[in-house]
């Protein structure tokens, strides 16, 4: 006869707001095993955790049901509780009345009532759960960083200068991500080169870190501490080992006119190329769209050229394999073009240009060599105009959150702006300053107070050339709502930042969840930032969300520290929610009839086949087994076995039917 | 082909130079237009400033005269009626209860799969491969396409060409050998609903896209809305009184344009009906290639 | 909606932020405030209050406000050429909330007196189509003068051109269902009061 | 609430729906209090017996609720799933069990607010078709 335990947490008002607790756990106490229940305020705290421990060992509970958050919050805490008090953990189960009771339904009888419901499921499952025992599977200490960002290189770095292997992909002929490309940062203003390239080459010169550069992932297998991964090394038409980064070949190539990636399109490249001088590694790529011997079948001046004969025109991709254990997603962010706003010309106007544009416009490495210089005939421009919230906050953009960065940014730009060009005029369009963070405020304040920007509270509802002027249409909403004209010499929308094209499909391959703007999921937004919902894959940076360099870095190291932790030891025990394949007494031994349609379905080859031998070794039956270490607990071959032979532990048939039962 | 039609008040009386255009262009094309019986006024811009309901109501009876009459797809010239139409269209779509307060309001059925055809849309497959016509006499001029509100707004609901800067009406006038500039004003409102009750309002916003035209180098301004062309075409004098300026800009109907090149007579395409005098510079700016230079300027027939 | 029973019912503003939800299903708490319908509206430099400022007085829902904006001149000025629509970043539907506040102020006989004009060339209009089905321009004129005898002589000039180049019919469409318009009014009338 | 309150059993995957009714609540949005959420690793887990028995149970509607196509945290279970729902499908049909009464739906871990119109829909869909006898009959009358 089982014993179980209920206990109800109030979570402050959070659950007894609209429960009525006291009522729950007196109906709870009245259902048949249950031998106690009890509420208090706080269960996750340590008095609430003592009074579980308390009633195992008084009550000699078997079975522990803490009607409170959801399991993906606390499930661990409340398990770890009952461990120590001598109970299985796995004879402890969590009942959500919090998310999916109290804060979505009004306080009211059938709340109390379903919150009821749902514990009374929960004692049916667990007085059928059985002791279970952590799996040991080894960890393979080497860690899989995509993206050679600022994130990227951060937690690459944190990693190997733990101890670890650290293989570094990244999808740019270069690493440096989007960081390479700013001019100086915010707040401090320093040049953004300078603190980034000195990491970019601790990157390429680490004992402990292999860099693929212009290479991509292309399928992940497996699972924590034991992931198999291919990536693909795009073929650079370049021998990297002979190669010794002259630059020779840049120089002869006679396509000079291919538009700048590097240079937000506003330089122009060659078709073979490296992005930047401070390129790591420092090795030409040849674009195969753009090279006339691709598109004509002739021209090879490069390789002529080449004192090193590196040119490889036959080059072709290469797959190559790793074992991993762990693996952190800092693939960054895009933004959006000036040709995804109507209202503003859809980019027809040359001078109306992105803030990275903007940034290559001011860096000394840049196009102008920090020159402000409007793109359409290269004359100073004498009024500047600064767009906030290009396509941030912009439902009808579909983009309604918030990009994080632009308000500095743009202060950033506009002070940049004033600094080089001391009579010209610049206006900032905005709708609120958002400047939470160390030294912000006063950046902004010192962009408008000692700088001299002027700042009008509006959005811009149009934009239109006139004269060789850009006429901007605004309103001050400060001024009543006035509408403000300004014939601008250039215009610099801060677009909004979104989620890389390809970040989908990334998420798919790593079978993380994202979310609608395909930002990646992180596994709790507050206490578990840096994980996924897949244990073993960790998040850097602004491929999670927007994010400005401090936090993106600081996340970076967030994740490295959870791969050290994982690295720690060379085994770790996962959850033992596996699959299990059924035993009798001889003369059968197993229910299985070795259909064997779950090795079929099952996604992780986890299922073999056993040969059932008596003691002279003649084969008695063969019977599917499922291997521990492979087997992810998906369940899809319990639903499909026709002689329920299989059965899923923490999720059985007898525990998953008396739920249902119990509805 | 056969097409359904509703030509909308304004078409029998100011605008009646569009219907007489698009009659003869639509005989040239082989186009049969026919006339939905019994068709009532939609209520245009007075109707929703008063009552919704009956802004819905007006065009409703429209469509279901058009639906009871079997008509698939109807042309709807003007660019007011045909917002209005497919306004209500799409918000009886959407509603349910409003849909059937119509139903019992104008007594009849209504499913609402009759497909709506601007202007443009029209005249696009009029000077589409299929319809076979070719272009006698190039439209060699510089011309501002004036697309106004009524063709592009509200985007969601009309969802035709693109809302800022449309191209629709610019490719039709490269077809017959125009050459349309490039100007901001495209989709600005030129005052239509206060035409009557606020003459000074409407003299400005009009003078304000006269203006950027002029300065552009337009020598026409091309239009498919009766109401903008009332305003653009008939406020000369209360904008020469409010700005001092006299703007000489002939304002002509989408359709006379096409009729002009496609040979038909000035006559026919009621050209004699404007204030405006429809002339165009002595010298016309030659029409970018392929199309060969305008041999005649339509203007010399011009009577009165 | 049956569920609507067990589904939230929290309490929405009351007063006219209230009507207009059920009248349009438009809320006005949607709008923050960036101003870019001002900034595009051909008309704001005209208007008593730029359109974002009479979403302002609703959004406030303090006594006082709500009478202002239904008393404004921005309500008869707005011309429905939807811009603020097509560019609004929130998608407010403020040309149908301004149809709104005219037919609210219509009702409550808040009107702004210059709206005198606007408003009675809108009667002239629709009692035109009411009566003949179709709308009969000359008529629409001459009655719409009937009642602005100060525009008495406004555009007469204009009258013999657009007569000569027969744009004026001097008689009126009269259609076969014009008896089932005018039910529509009629009918659109009663519902409208029961209101 | 005089009106008939239908009884809604949800089988739902821990990654995807699951996580998804949590952010609905973490949002705090208000939806019909119906549904009684039983959690599975995965629908490819969903034995389709146990739609069968919570009918019989006396519930009245069923969602059944995973990862959208492709993003399944076990690469291939919610296909699975739908293959199975697809055949599932006419045999209740066959059964002349109205098939209204039973949901097959994806809801992404960031899809909250689809999470709570789903309940809302179905509950309404089910309380329109009121409540469900009939199958418990057949079931009591030994067919099943």
């Amino acid at each position: 006869m089982s014993r179980i335990g209920v206990f109800i947490c109030h979570c402050g008002e959070n659950i007894a707001g609209t429960v009525d607790v006291v009522k729950a756990a007196q109906a709870a106490a009245q259902f048949p095993g249950v031998v106690q229940g009890a509420e208090y305020k706080y269960m996750c705290s340590d008095p609430g955790q003592s009074l579980i421990k308390e009633a195992i060992r008084e009550k000699k509970l078997t079975g522990v049901v803490v009607a409170a958050c959801s399991p993906r919050m606390h499930e661990p805490t409340f398990r770890r509780a009952c461990a120590e008090a001598g109970l299985n953990p796995f004879l402890c189960e969590m009942a959500n009345i919090r998310e999916h009771c109290s804060w979505v339904h009004e306080k009211s009888e059938a709340t109390t009532r379903k919150a009821t419901e749902l514990i009374r499921i929960m004692v049916e499952k667990v007085k059928r759960n059985k002791p279970l025992y952590p799996i040991k599977v080894p960890v393979t200490k080497t860690a899989l960083v995509l993206g050679g960002g600022i994130a990227g290189i951060q937690a690459a770095l944190d990693v190997a200068n733990a101890g670890h292997q650290v293989i570094l992909v990244e999808k740019d002929p270069s690493i440096g991500g989007h960081m390479l490309q700013l001019s100086e940062t915010f707040p401090t203003l320093d040049c953004s080169q300078c603190i980034l390239t000195p990491r970019m080459v601790e990157v390429a010169q680490h004992p402990n870190i292999t860099l693929y550069s212009y290479s991509e992932l292309e399928s992940v297998e497996g699972f924590i501490g034991n992931f198999k991964v291919k990536i693909r090394k795009k073929a650079r038409g370049v021998d990297e080992k002979l190669c010794t980064g002259c630059g020779i070949c840049s120089q002869k190539c006679p396509k000079k006119k291919i538009p700048s990636e590097f240079d937000a399109g506003l330089g122009k490249r060659t078709a073979i190329y490296v992005p930047c001088p401070q390129a790591i590694p420092n090795k030409p790529v040849i674009d195969r769209a753009n090279c006339t011997y691709y598109l004509k079948g002739k021209c090879k001046a490069c390789e002529k050229f080449c004192p090193r004969q590196a040119i490889r025109f036959d080059q072709k991709d290469e797959l190559v394999e790793a074992e991993v254990g762990a693996i952190v997603a800092a693939t960054g962010f895009d933004i959006l073009q000036t040709r995804d706003f109507p209202e503003y010309g859809y980019g027809q106007s040359q001078d109306i240009i992105n803030g990275l544009q903007f940034e290559r416009l001011a860096s000394a490495s840049g196009p102008t060599l920090g020159a402000i210089k409007r793109p359409s005939d290269g004359k100073e421009p004498e009024t500047v105009v600064f767009i906030a919230c290009a396509g941030s906050r912009d439902q009808a953009k579909g983009i309604p959150y918030c990009s994080k960065i632009c308000c500095m940014y743009t202060a950033k730009h506009a002070m940049l702006y004033k600094h080089k060009v001391h009579h010209g005029k610049a206006y900032v369009f905005y709708m609120d300053i958002r400047a939470g963070g160390k030294m912000y405020e006063e950046f902004v304040r010192r962009a408008i107070e000692e700088d001299g920007v002027i700042y009008v509270r509006g959005r811009v509802s149009r934009i239109y050339e006139e004269d060789g002027k850009l006429v901007v249409k605004g309103a001050d909403t400060l001024l009543g709502a006035q509408p403000v004209e300004i014939r601008a010499d250039l215009v610099v929308l801060a677009t909004a930042m979104v989620a890389n094209p390809d970040a989908e499909a990334l998420a798919q391959k790593l079978r993380v969840s994202y979310d609608p703007y395909h930002f990646l999921s992180e596994a709790h937004p507050k206490l578990r930032p840096v994980e996924t919902n897949t244990g073993g894959i960790f998040l850097a940076g602004a491929c999670q969300a927007p994010k400005d360099i401090p936090e993106a870095v600081a996340q970076a190291s967030g994740a490295a520290a959870k791969v050290s932790a994982l690295f720690s030891s060379s085994e770790l025990s996962r959850e033992p929610v596996i699959a299990v394949v059924n035993r009798t007494a001889p003369p059968i031994f197993s229910t299985c009839t070795a259909c064997f349609l779950c090795e079929k379905v099952c996604p992780y080859q986890a299922i073999e086949r056993e040969e059932i031998k008596d003691r002279k070794g003649n084969v008695l039956k063969v019977a599917a087994k499922v291997n521990q270490g492979l087997c992810q607990g998906c369940g899809t071959c319990v639903a499909l076995c026709r002689v329920k032979a299989i059965d899923l532990q923490g999720f059985s048939n007898e525990q998953v039917y008396a739920e249902m039962m119990a509805v | 082909m056969k097409w359904g039609y509703f030509p909308g008040c304004s078409l029998l009386g100011s605008a009646r130079e569009l219907r007489e255009s698009l009659l003869a262009v639509a005989g040239k094309a082989g186009i049969e237009l026919q006339e939905i019986p019994d068709w009532n006024c939609c209520g245009a811009t007075a109707a929703h400033n008063v009552s919704r309901l009956l802004a819905v109501a007006l065009p409703g009876r429209i469509l279901a005269l058009a639906e009871k009459a079997g008509m698939k797809e109807v042309v709807v010239p003007c660019s007011a009626c045909y917002n209005r139409l497919a306004v209500a269209r799409h918000e009886l779509a959407a509603d349910e209860h409003l849909r059937e307060q119509v139903k019992a309001l104008v007594e009849m059925d209504y499913r609402g799969d009759v497909k709506l055809v601007n202007l443009l849309e029209m005249l696009a497959i009029v000077l589409g491969k299929d319809a076979g016509l070719k272009v006698e006499k190039p439209f060699a001029h510089q011309v501002a396409c004036y697309y106004g509100c009524l063709l592009v707004r509200p985007p969601k609901v009309l969802k035709f060409d693109r809302p800022e800067d449309p191209q629709a009406m610019d490719e039709l006038m490269r077809k017959i050998g125009a050459e349309p500039i490039a100007w901001p004003d495209k989709v600005e409102c030129c005052g239509a609903g206060l035409s009557v009750s606020r003459t000074d309002l409407v003299a400005k916003l009009s003078s304000r896209i006269l203006a950027s035209a002029v300065k552009r180098g337009a020598e026409a301004m091309i239009v498919a809305c009766p109401m903008c062309h009332a305003n653009l075409d008939m406020r000369r004098e209360d904008i020469t009184r409010l700005t001092g300026e006299h703007y000489s800009l002939p304002v002509v109907y989408l359709t006379q344009a096409v009729g002009l090149a496609l040979g038909l007579s000035e006559k026919d395409l009621g050209l004699h009906r404007h204030l405006v005098k429809v002339v165009f510079p002595a010298q016309p700016k030659p029409a970018p290639p392929p199309q060969p230079p305008a041999e005649k300027k339509p203007a010399e027939a011009a009577e009165e | 909606m049956e569920v609507k029973s067990h589904l939230s019912n929290r309490p929405l503003n009351q007063g006219l932020m209230l009507t207009l939800k059920q009248a349009s299903g438009q809320s006005v708490a949607r709008c923050y405030q960036c101003g870019k319908c001002s900034a595009g509206c051909p008309l704001s430099g005209e208007m008593d209050y730029p359109p974002s400022q009479i979403l302002r007085m609703l959004q406030l829902d303090l006594p006082g406000l709500e009478e202002k904006a239904l008393g404004s001149q921005t309500i008869w000025l707005c011309l429905s050429c939807e811009t603020c629509l097509a560019r609004c970043p929130q998608e407010v539907d403020l040309p149908r909330i301004m149809d709104f506040l005219r037919e609210e102020s219509l009702r409550r006989g808040q009107a702004h007196p210059s709206a005198k004009r606007i408003i009675s060339f809108h009667r002239a209009f629709l009692d035109s189509v009411e009566f003949t089905g179709r709308l009969f321009e000359v008529g629409l004129i001459a009655d719409y003068k009937a009642r602005q005898p100060q525009s008495a002589f406004q555009d007469v000039l204009m009258a013999p051109r657009l007569f000569l180049r027969g744009k004026l019919s001097l008689i009126p469409h009269l259609i076969p269902g014009r008896s089932a318009v005018a039910r529509i009014f009629r009918k659109v009338r009663e519902t409208e009061s029961k209101k | 609430m005089a009106e008939f309150q239908p009884k809604i059993v949800a089988f739902v995957c821990n990654w995807c729906t699951y996580a998804g009714a949590d952010l609905a609540g973490t949002s705090r949005i208000k939806y019909a209090s119906n549904v009684r959420i039983i959690r599975l690793p995965c629908t490819g887990r969903i034995d389709f017996m146990l739609l069968l028995k919570a009918l019989d149970q006396g519930a009245d509607g069923v969602i059944v609720s995973g990862c959208h196509p492709n993003d399944c945290h076990y690469t291939a279970g919610n296909f699975h799933a739908r293959r199975r729902w697809i055949v599932f499908r006419s045999l209740l049909d066959f059964l002349g069990l109205d098939t209204r009464r039973v949901h097959f739906a994806w809801v992404s871990a960031a899809e909250g607010a689809k999470w709570a119109q789903l309940v809302n829909s179905v509950t309404e869909e089910v309380q329109r078709l009121g409540p469900y006898h009939d199958y418990q009959k057949l079931a009591g009358a030994g067919v099943e």
